[in-house]
Order: structure tokens, then sequence, then C-alpha cells
């Protein structure tokens, strides 16, 4: 039978590709597609849970999770935007004005 | 059985196109697989029985982000190969393979407390979508309002962001950038 | 009526004071000395009716005009007490003091701050009066710390001048002297402070009564240190070794204030302490030996110094040291009330010692080497009288008053059988004799050894020598009150009569004294009457050196303790407080300041780095939370 | 009038935000007028105050956060009420002398809302409200010294600042934790002191609780080694920053220890009584001699300030009503004689621009007024009888003798060492002929100054001769907190050691 802990350990895994991709990205709209993939990795463990210890907590925490990459997404390219038009590149590596 | 298939297919599925979307070099590439992988995630919603939080994974997701990163794309040169100078892969690959190990061990260790209480438990015989929609608008109705204000907030930035100098296209003429500038000076 | 009186008496210096001190800015006015002296007159004519009322009734009178300090158990009231002792120190201060008040204004004539000096004299007399007075240890610490005040106000009256070489001037300056003794007062002070404190602890008051009526359920170690430490306070103002350099340090002062502070009142106030507390002295037999045997140790070494000394002032105040070790020896030996007797006798005849010399100063414009001096006889007869005089009783020849108190003192030194101390004193007082007639004879008899062209002494204001008579009359007959005194207070103090063998042997004491004291004076004239006659020799021996010099002590003092004090602290300062303490604290505030300076290179301006940064750190807390969750 | 503590607490703050309206011109009349007010309501407390009762008085209570048992809660009982007042009397003193034009208006309105902290600070009866009071009095004083200052006012503010916002984050600690453990005891969540007070605590809480809130306290007295921004910021500030700084801001840590460590933890206190008496004593022997080998009088009186602190902690670790009522006393005495003594040198810096002694030399004869000030002055800082300096040094002597002789006559060696520092002070200044030209035309006090210097003369008399009416309210309350602490105490030594009143037997 599929466990709770098949699932998490999914979630566990797709979560760590979403690290490992922004680590290694310097693309920042590239960026934004690795943050997506660990925000659903996340969406999986609340949905399993939720199934789980039938509780709807869980996806209620889901719900608002998509709400809120639903909102950064939209405010996210639109900077993403601006700072192409701005510097004509994405590159993490040539957008270093903040070094200290 | 049929759950457990799935499952493995699932599984299989959404971390091979993940895995795409985290290397590939191509943007529309990268962008495809996520979509992908993202309809196969809603499967796995269903599985478990969430049937609303599947849909609006589908529709959110899959219908909505991707289609703005679709557009968002049109700004940019997507048919270029995207060149990353990676300086340190070993400490990338260190790092999350070390996450991917610990979390796995935690998550495969068995958990013990039984004492967790549901909160909001789920009825038998009603759809999950009658379920989800009384927790939401009793329990969590500031929260919900609060992220609709949010996602409205989030839309007028966006398009405000976007939608400066929309007519002029920036891929082709880069001379524009420094017409951009000297605009933002004389403000 | 009495307590009224009480109040006159205590009040009226204060009043005086302060009168005084509405003119203490504005130039010199002669009214200010003269109603200041009158209301000094005024004391000495409450005090004087007091001691009548005492006498005659045989009661004493006690007040209490208000609480001061009440905190926790303790209570302190501004209690005064005025009995056969307290009477007494009260006649004798204010008699002196008005005295020395009208001689002032004959005396500071010349000076601009005629007006302030009334001013601090007038509360240096209130002073006094609260210590003797007082009815509890509290209101004697005030008086104590009082007179402190205003001797350091006094010693530095001529503030304005400055410091110069030891050489030039033992004392520095006035304002050094001044300084000198108010802290060498404080050391003293401090063991005073914690006798009060044993007595507090152990018996819940400082009230005389309560405290005597106490002492017999306390403990002997309790006793003894109480009795110590309230003797250290003394030794502080009476000046007795090791802190007696303040003393002759002091006679920076104007010379009234030498007479009436440093001779006759103030520095008596550590004897009237041990008379007063005589219930806790006599308890403890040990420290009241130590008392005695000080005190004659004292009254010989300060002897010996006077022998060779030069100024004029100077040796009246060596023999006012070492008359107080005499007044010391008799309370330690515990004849209590011939220490009294002494003490007032002292006053008059000191007092009187101290004025003339002030005349002499007067005349000699300020000139106190008594090298310098010579063949005043003509021109200051009365002075000559007067010094004469006193210093006849200070020899203890008969007649005068100090022969009866000083054979007393003596005479107790053989009855209690230390006859160690009485050899001292018999010693002493041969010495006691050659010093004074030496001053005498340098000052008045031989030729002159100034420079007469520009210097023609004249003898003193009238009035002011009119003055001084009651002073010399009383150096004169005081010893034959003697009897009376005795009857009188010791219906307070305990009574001391020699025993019979002593009774007996009476008339031997006294020729034995009688010998050294008039073959003193003989020496003096031998040598001195008929001019100065320098020897070389004897002026360059080291015995003669060692005198001249105090024995080193003011030396040593300033060498091992003054000089390494100042050093200690400015090493304390410059290198604990700023290099250790101060840098500690910098150093902690640049440790952080470096390492956010060192850190500043993580912040490469790339969100790249960031971003792995944040992952480093997340993964940590995961590994960490794995390993706890591990663990336990 | 009920609420007459937050009139006072608020009064002057409010008064200092309409400041900003006034002009300029009347900006210190202002400031004077609402100073003055603000004594006269102060001085109305405490004559409607009942000597009697040593509890709080004039108790208000507002919940503010009901849920983590936070309000607005305040009152004021005999140890606290005299502070207060003197806070006020500083207040209006030091502007009355101020001698400063730059930025006048700034200066006043800072020192009303500096006014608003130091009263809420001692009127304050809940942790947090006192916390909060406690950390603003630092800005006005940050601003004080960091814009009037002299060239090092920068580093000496900001070390201020830091110094003892250090200390102040590990007394919230503190706060937060006691805060806790009275949760976890009770249920409930309290700030309140008064509750907090009954709350019996285990001694190993006890003793952490206490390290606590002794560094934030330590700091603010400063007890040594954590002294040495006193000299900076007295050095650095302005004369009125230096007055309110020695006459109130430091008291806020002896009366901490009082308020705080005292009641709540009394067995920790008796245990630290000998580590404290020893620190102390070093800063009465160590920071006096350290002021004898400075060369700038108003280093001399800010070194003099932490020895005479020494001084007011050895009284309060003394365990009984003799060395606490000394010890708040002396913290009164402390306050009017370094104020004034602050203001005085602060005197002579306007005339010359120096404070070195060396510059000085006979000023006796060219300003006798202020000669005379200035000795009676230091005649009570070296603790004569009949001034203010001896009734709570002589108490708090006294009191401590009966913990230990030893101690006592180490730190009874202040009587001697004061002295000498102050009397070289005076003599460097004051005697000796006038060396210096400058100094030979200088002009004594005139009436402003001696309009502000002369009432603190009286009261340092007044109360030097008749300190019974301050005395008795402050010593009421003492007793009443030695008899609750002794009853609240667990441990044998600690109820030994801890002294009731009416109760007098003990040793040598």
């Amino acid at each position: 039978m599929i466990g709770l802990s098949h699932y998490l350990i999914v979630s566990a895994l797709i979560f760590s590709i979403g690290l490992m991709g922004v680590l290694r990205r310097r693309n920042l709209l590239m960026l934004f597609f690795a943050t997506e993939v660990m925000l659903n990795a996340v969406n999986i463990a609340f949905a399993a849970i939720s199934h789980y210890y039938n509780d709807l907590t869980g996806q209620m925490f889901a719900f608002f999770i998509i709400a809120i990459a639903a909102s950064e997404v939209a405010v996210g390219l639109g900077i993403l935007i601006v700072l192409y038009k701005k510097h004509g590149t994405l590159d993490l590596d040539d957008l270093a004005s903040m070094k200290g | 059985m049929y759950e457990m298939v799935a499952f493995y297919l699932f599984s299989v599925l959404t971390i091979g196109l993940f895995l795409i979307t985290v290397m590939s070099k191509n943007v529309l590439y990268a962008m495809t697989s996520l979509a992908a992988g993202m309809v196969l995630i809603s499967g796995f919603f269903f599985i478990l029985g969430a049937d609303f939080l599947g849909v609006v994974q589908l529709i959110a997701y899959v219908g909505a982000i991707m289609a703005l990163y679709s557009f968002a794309m049109m700004f940019f040169d997507a048919t270029r190969d995207i060149k990353e100078k990676n300086t340190n892969p070993a400490l990338v690959f260190l790092l999350g393979g070390l996450s991917a190990v610990v979390l796995v061990l935690m998550f495969a260790a068995p958990i013990h407390s039984d004492a967790i209480q549901a909160l909001y438990p789920m009825h038998e015989g009603v759809g999950n979508a009658q379920d989800v929609g009384i927790v939401l608008f009793t329990k969590y109705l500031v929260p919900f309002e609060v992220a609709a204000l949010m996602l409205l907030v989030a839309m007028i930035a966006g398009i405000i962001l976007a939608g400066k100098k929309m007519d002029q296209s920036l891929t082709e003429d880069m001379s524009a950038d420094d017409e951009i500038l000297t605009q933002k000076d004389e403000k | 009526m009495m307590e009224n009186l009480v109040y006159i008496a205590l009040f009226a210096p204060f009043a005086s004071s302060l009168f005084a001190a509405l003119f203490g800015m504005s130039p010199r006015q002669t009214f200010v000395g003269i109603i200041a002296s009158l209301l000094l007159f005024t004391s000495f004519v409450a005090s004087a009716l007091l001691a009548y009322y005492v006498y005659t009734t045989g009661n004493s009178i006690h007040v209490t005009m208000m609480e001061w300090i009440s905190a926790g158990d303790l209570t302190i009231p501004f209690g005064f007490l005025v009995d056969q002792v307290s009477v007494t120190m009260m006649t004798v201060v204010t008699l002196v003091s008005t005295v020395v008040h009208i001689y002032s204004i004959g005396y500071m004539d010349h000076d601009k701050s005629f007006n302030r000096f009334f001013s601090y004299l007038s509360a240096f007399v209130f002073s006094m009066m609260i210590l003797v007075m007082s009815d509890n240890f509290a209101g004697l610490f005030i008086g104590w710390e009082g007179v402190g005040v205003c001797s350091w106000l006094l010693i530095g009256f001529w503030y304005h001048k400055a410091d110069v070489t030891r050489d030039e001037n033992p004392s520095i300056s006035p304002s050094w002297a001044a300084n000198e003794a108010f802290i060498v007062n404080r050391i003293a002070d401090l063991g005073m402070l914690v006798g009060l404190f044993i007595i507090y602890w152990n018996v819940g008051s400082l009230q005389y009564d309560v405290v005597f009526s106490a002492l017999p359920n306390l403990s002997g170690s309790v006793l003894n240190a109480a009795a110590l430490a309230l003797f250290i306070g003394a030794m502080g103002k009476s000046a007795q070794f090791p802190l007696h350099t303040w003393l002759t340090d002091a006679m920076e002062g104007p010379t009234p204030v030498s007479a009436l502070i440093h001779a006759a009142t103030m520095v008596t106030a550590g004897v009237f302490l041990v008379i007063r507390a005589n219930p806790i002295f006599s308890m403890t037999p040990e420290v009241s030996f130590f008392i005695a045997a000080l005190g004659t140790f004292v009254a010989f070494f300060a002897a010996s110094m006077a022998l060779v000394n030069r100024d004029l002032k100077r040796i009246i105040a060596f023999s006012t040291l070492s008359q107080l070790g005499y007044m010391f020896a008799a309370a330690g030996l515990g004849a209590y009330w011939i220490a009294l007797f002494h003490l007032a006798a002292h006053a008059f005849f000191k007092a009187l010692l101290f004025l003339g010399a002030g005349n002499v100063m007067h005349a000699m414009h300020d000139e106190l080497d008594i090298f310098k001096m010579g063949g005043l006889k003509k021109a200051m007869n009365w002075t000559y009288a007067y010094m004469g005089v006193a210093s006849l009783a200070l020899a203890g020849i008969p007649v005068f008053a100090g022969f009866f108190s000083k054979d007393a003192i003596i005479e107790t030194a053989f009855n209690e059988g230390t006859y160690v101390l009485w050899a001292i004193l018999v010693l002493t007082a041969g010495m006691t004799a050659f010093y004074s007639f030496r001053q005498v004879f340098l000052t008045f008899h031989g030729k002159a050894r100034y420079d007469e062209s520009t210097l023609h002494p004249h003898e003193m204001y009238k009035f002011v020598l009119i003055a001084m008579s009651p002073l010399a009359l009383l150096a004169v007959i005081a010893g034959f009150f003697m009897g009376g005194f005795q009857t009188f207070v010791t219906k307070l103090l305990p009574d001391y009569v020699m025993s019979e063998h002593t009774h007996h042997l009476i008339w031997v004491l006294t020729a034995v004294v009688l010998v050294f004291a008039v073959g003193g004076i003989w020496l003096a004239y031998k040598k001195y009457a008929n001019g100065l006659k320098r020897d070389e020799e004897l002026e360059n021996s080291f015995i003669y050196k060692l005198l001249a010099n105090q024995y080193y002590i003011p030396q040593f003092y300033e060498e091992f303790i003054t000089k390494p004090y100042a050093m200690l602290s400015e090493k304390m300062w410059t290198s604990v407080d700023m290099k250790i303490v101060d840098a500690t604290v910098d150093g902690i505030a640049k440790l952080i300041y470096k390492s956010g300076d060192g850190s500043r290179k993580m912040q490469t301006g790339n969100l790249s780095n960031y971003l792995n940064w944040m992952a480093v750190g997340a993964v940590l807390l995961l590994v960490v939370a794995a390993i706890s969750a591990m663990l336990g | 009038m009920d609420n007459i503590l937050s009139v006072l607490v608020f009064f002057p703050a409010i008064a200092g935000l309409l400041g900003f309206v006034v002009d300029k011109e009347s900006a210190r009349t202002y400031g004077i007028t609402v100073a003055a007010i603000e004594l006269f309501l102060s001085l109305w407390l405490w004559f409607s105050f009942d000597s009697a009762n040593a509890g709080m008085q004039f108790v208000e209570m507002i919940p503010l956060i009901p849920d983590f048992g936070v309000s607005y809660y305040i009152g004021v009982d005999g140890i606290s009420l005299f502070i207060i007042i003197m806070a006020a009397l500083m207040t209006l003193i030091g502007m009355m002398s101020m001698s400063i034009t730059k930025n006048i208006k700034n200066m006043i309105i800072t020192l009303l809302f500096l006014e608003m902290t130091m009263i809420g600070v001692f009127v304050a009866l809940d942790a947090i409200i006192f916390y909060l009071f406690w950390e603003l009095s630092l800005v006005p004083m940050l601003y004080i010294i960091g814009a009037w200052g002299g060239p090092l006012r920068v580093y000496a503010s900001i070390k201020f600042f830091l110094y003892t916002f250090a200390g102040s984050l590990i007394m919230l600690v503190g706060m937060l934790f006691m805060a806790y453990v009275y949760h976890n005891l009770t249920g409930v969540w309290s700030f309140a002191i008064t509750d907090w007070y009954a709350l019996v605590l285990p001694v190993d809480y006890q003793l952490w609780l206490f390290a606590a809130f002794f560094f934030g306290f330590a700091i603010k007295v400063p007890m040594f080694p954590f002294h040495t921004w006193l000299p900076y910021a007295h050095g650095q500030a302005p004369t009125i920053g230096s007055v309110i700084l020695a006459a109130v801001l430091l008291k806020m840590g002896t009366y901490g220890f009082v308020r705080f460590s005292l009641p709540m933890f009394p067995d920790a206190s008796v245990m630290m009584i000998t580590p404290i008496a020893v620190i102390s004593i070093i800063m009465i022997i160590y920071t006096a001699m350290v002021a004898y080998a400075q060369k700038d009088i108003k280093q001399v009186i800010a070194y003099s300030s932490v020895s005479h602190m020494g001084i007011i902690m050895l009284g309060i670790f003394a365990m009984n009503a003799e060395g606490i009522s000394g010890s708040v006393f002396q913290m009164l005495s402390h306050g009017i004689v370094s104020g004034a003594l602050f203001m005085l040198v602060g005197v002579i810096y306007d005339r010359r621009h120096t404070k070195l002694m060396s510059e000085f030399g006979g000023l006796a004869s060219v300003m006798p007024k202020y000669a005379v000030i200035f000795g009676i002055m230091l005649m009570a800082a070296v603790g004569l009888p009949l001034t203010i300096g001896f009734v709570g040094e002589f108490l708090v002597l006294l009191g401590f003798y009966q913990v230990s002789p030893i101690m006592t006559i180490l730190a009874g060696t202040s009587i001697i060492i004061g002295a000498i520092y102050m009397l070289a002070v005076y003599k460097k200044s004051f005697f000796g002929p006038v060396t210096n030209e400058a100094n030979k035309t200088l002009k004594d006090l005139d009436a402003k100054e001696t309009w502000s210097l002369v009432p603190l003369v009286l009261i340092v008399i007044w109360l030097g001769i008749y300190p019974k009416p301050v005395l008795e309210p402050i010593d009421n309350s003492v007793k009443a907190m030695l008899v609750f602490m002794d009853e609240k105490a667990i441990t044998k030594e600690a109820k030994d050691m801890i002294k009731v009143a009416k109760s007098s037997q003990g040793g040598v």
C-alpha cells in the first residue's frame, strides 16, 4: 500500500530537485521555475498529510500557497521585465549592484 | 493497486519532468516540462481525494501561472540557449543531495504520534469541494479575503511593472535601453 | 529657665557666626568683631550660670531639642546634657573663646578678611559646644567633624599663599596644612565611626546613659574593640603619635586660632572623649594602659622635639602635644578628674602662651624664628609678664596652675606602680621647663638679634592686653581650686585618691619633680639668658638634627604614603582604568566591528551566492534537526 | 486627584510636544514654567502622600495586553517618592542654570521628554512599562550628549548608549524569563511587579534571574568594572546632561536593585552580598584613587560619582533597615550634591572654557560666592555631619557594619580618600595665589546661577539637619520590604541575614 511516507519522500525528492535548481541556476527566469517546483513539492506533502490524517487544514494551506505563488509570479515577472528592460539580461552574475 | 501504479507512474514522471526543468538550457523546454509536471501533480491530488485542490492546481497553475510565464517569455529571447557559468557544481549537488537524503530519511522514519487530532475533519459522504468550501468560508474567511486582496494587488503591480513602455521592443533594439535610462534620469 | 540658658550657651556662638557671615564678603568692620565677642561673652555667662547651678544643686540638665536621624531601630536626637563634665568644658571653652575673640579684634586688625575670620571662629566655638554638650555619641561626632571643618577653614585662612618647599616652610602652605589636618583627622574619624557602630550594634542606642548602663552586659572583646576604636578617634583630634604631624603644621593658621583650637579646646576633644566615655575605658584596663603608655610616650616624644625647635609657635605646639600626652596618661591610669583638671588648667595657660606669642609675632612682623629675636623685654613688658607666667605654669612651678595638675598626674603614675611611666613623666617635666624657658629667654632676654633699624617692636593694643588678663589670673590661681574641683566633678566621674603609701611619699615625689623643673629652668637660664651662643658642633650632631627634623616623620609620611598614593592613583587611572578596564570594553566593541567588517565579504551582491549561503544554512538546520531527532 | 501619577508622567511629554509650536525666544521660559509646574505637582504628591502607609499609593492600573498580563500599572511608595521629586527638582534647576543658547528649543523639548521617562521609571509597577521608560530614557540623553557635547561627543554618546543598552537587553531577557516562570507556576501571565513579589522561586532560578537583572542595573549604576562609559559621558556631556545623568539616571540602577532584586530574589541577594560588597568596595576605593589622579575637575566629580554609588550599593546589600534606608537617602543626597557640583563646574567652564585644574588656582579670591557654594557642596560630598551627605553615608556604613565589620572599615576609607581628592580639587582650584592672568577678571556668580544653586544649598543643609520628613516614609517602606523579604526567604542563611527592624541583636 502507498502510505504517507511514500508521498512525503516523493515530495522531498521534488523539493530537493527544486533546491538544486535554485542553487545552480543563474538565470532569474529559471530560478522562478525552480521555486515553483519547490512550492509544488510542498503542496504534495500538504495534500498527502491532509489525506492521511483526514484533516482539511493541509488542503487549506495548499490553497493559500497556490494563491501566494500566483501573486509572486505576477509581481516577480513584472520585476523581471523591468530588470530586463534596464539591463538587457537576467543573468544574476551581471546583476550584482548590492555588493557590500 | 491502481493507486499504486498511478502513484509510481506519476512519481517517476514528475521527478523526470522537473529534472528537465532544472537542468535544461532552453527556456522553452524548461517551461514545457514544468507545465507537464504540474499537471501530473494535480494527478497526485486526485489520487489523494483532494479533488478540489487538483482542479485548482490545474486551473491556477497550469492555466494561469504557466500562461503568465509564457507571456512573459515573449519579452525575452526564448530561442537562445541560456548560458550559465556554474562556478561550483559540486556544492550544488552536495547540498541538493544532502537535503534530499536527510529529508527522505526523516520522512521515511515512522511517525509515532497518534495523538494528532483533526482540526477540521473530512466528512464521509460529502464531496471534497463541499467540505473545503465550508471550512474555507467559515474558519479561513479572513485569510481567504486577504489572499484575494493580495492577488488583486499583485495583479495591479504586475500590470504596472510590466506595462511600462510596452510599445518598445527590447530584444531587437538594445539602444532603447539608453533611451529609457535617460528618460528615467529626467524624471 | 535653665533650659533656656543651655540654648543660649549653645546658640549664641552660632548666632555670632551667622552674623559675621553676613558680612563675610564685605570689607573689615570692627563692630562685627565686637558683636561676635559680646555674643561669645553671653555664651560664657550662660555657661558660668549653668556651672553655678550644677555646682550648687548637683543636678544635671538634660534637654532634647528634636529628632535628628531615625532609621530602622536607630534614633538619634539632638539632645544636650549639661553635667559636671560638660559644664566644665563649656565654661573653659567659652571663656577662652571670649578672650580669643576680643584678642582677634586687635590681632586681625589689618586683615582684609576680618569679618570672615570671626564667622569661622564663632562657628568653631559652636561646633565645640555641640561636641561637649551632646548627650549621645552621634551628636559628639557632629561636633567632632564640625570642629574639624572649622579647623580646616581656619588653618587655611590665608589660603592665597602659594606652596613652597618643605625646606623653606615645613608646613608648605596654609592650604596644604589645612588639608593635611583634615585628612589626618578623617583617618581617626573612621576609627571613631567604627566605635559608634560597635556600640550601636551591641547596645542598640548611642545615648550616653543607655550605653553606659548597658556596659556590664557586654563581652570583654566588644568593650575592648569599642574602647580602642573610640581612642583611635581621640588620637586624631588630640594629635597623638602617629597622627601628630598635622598639629605643628596647623600653626600656619592665624595665632588666635592656634591659641583657641590647637591649644585650648579642639585638641583636648580627644581627652574629653576618654573622660566622657570613662565607663567604657575603666572596664578595659588593657586599652587604658595602652592609652597611658602612649600618652607618656607622646609627652616625652613631643617635648624632645620642642627642645631644639626654633619656631616660636611650633615650640608651643610641641608643648601642647606633650601636655596632651600628660592628660592621656592621667586618663589612661584612671585619674579622669585629674586629666580634666589638667585639661582646664592647660587651656588657660597655653592659650595665654599662644596669645603672647601672637603679640610677639605682631611686634616682629610675623617673624617666628626665636634665634632672630631677643631683648624684647624692654618693648613688651606686659607680654613678657604674661608669657613668663604661662611658662612658669607650664613648667610646673609651685603656686601656678600647672604645678598642681601636672604634679597630680605624675603622682598618679607613681601611685599606679607604673614606675617607668613615672620616670619618663618626671624627665619630661624637666624638659618642659627647659624648652619653655629657652623660648622665653631667647625671645625676651639678651640682645636684639633682629635688624633694629627696620623693625621697631611695640606692645599690643591695651584692650587686648586687658582681655588676656583673666587667662593670666587663672594660670596663676587655678590650682587653688583643685580640691573644690575634685568634689565637684567626682560626683560624676570616678574619684581617684592616692594610696596611703603614695601619700606618705608625697613630699619626696613633689621634690623630685621640682628639682627637675627648676633644673630645667636653670639650664635654660645658663645657656640662653645672656644671648644666644650657637654651638655648631651640637647643631650638627645626629640627635639634634633628628629632633629638629621631627624624627623625619613628615618626610617619611611624604615619601612612603603621600607620594606612593599619588603614584598609585596615577597608575590606577592610566594603566588599570584606561588600559585594562576601558580597553576591554573597547576591545569587545572592536571585535564586533571587525567581525562585521570581515563578514562584509559575504555581501557579494550576487543573488546566487546568497542563495547558496541560505541553502547551506537550511541544510545545516535540517541536519541538526535530523540528528537531534535521532538522538532524542 | 487620583491619577496624579499619570499626570506627573505625561504632563512633561505633552508639554514637550506642544513645545514644538512655541517661539524660539520663549522656549526657555516655557520649559522652566513646565518644569516648575511639574515640581509643584510632585510636591503636591508628597503632600497628599500618606507617610504612615508603607505600601504602594496612588495606584493606577489599565490593562494593555490582557493576554500577556501587560498593563499600565503605576504607583508610588516611600522609596520612589523622593527620587521622583528629585528628578523634577533637578530638571527645573538644570533648566534654570542652563547656559546653552544653541538650539535651545530642541534642548528644552528633549529635557521635558527626559523628565517623562525618568519619572516613568520610578513610578512603573509593571516590568514592561518599567523597561519601556528605562530604555526611552537613553534616547534623550544620547541626543543631549551627541548634539551639545564636547569634541568626543559621538564616541561618548554611542558608548553610553550601547553599553547601557546591552545591559538592559540582558535585563529584558530576565524579565521575560521571570514572566515565563510566573506563567508556569501560576498559569496566568503577568508582568506586574507586585505579582512577581508574591512568587517564591527556587534558589537556582533566583540566582539566574538575579544575574540577568544585575547586568542591567550594574551597568547603569555603574558598578566596577562596567563604569568606564561614565567618565566619557560626563566628560563630553554639556552641564545639563551631566547634572541629569548624575542626579537621576544613575539612580535608576540602584533603584532597580531595591525595587526588583531584593524583594524578588531575597535568597539570591543574600548569597550575593559578599561579591557585591567586594565590587562596591573596589568601586569606592579604586575610583576614589582614580579620581585623585584626574586633571579635569569634571572627571574628578564623575569618578567620585562612581565612588559614591559604591556606598549606595553597599547599603542596599546591608539587608537591614538602617543600611537600605540610608542607601535610598544617599541616592537623594548624591543626586543633589553631584548635580550641584556638576553645575558648579559648568559655571567655571562657561567662563573659561576649560575644566583643567592646572588652569585655575586662587579662585577663592576672585569668586568668593562661588567658592563658598562649592565648599558647601564639597563638604556635603565628603559627608560632613549636618549636611545631606552625612546622613546617608553614616546609615549605610552603620547598616553594613552588621554584615561585615572588616568590609565596613574598608568601605569607610571613603571618608578619608573622598576627602583627599575633594580637598585636592579645592586646593588646586580655589587656594593659592591667582597665577593665571585669565582668572584675574573672572566674574562671580550672576543672579541666574545664584538662584539655581542657592535652593540646592538650602536643601543640602535642611536635609542634613532635619532629614526626618524624607527619611521617615523611606524607612517605613524599607521596613515593610524587609519584613516581606524575611517572610519570603526560603534558605536559612537568608532568613538569618535579613534583619527586620525592632529585633536588634547581633554580634560585633
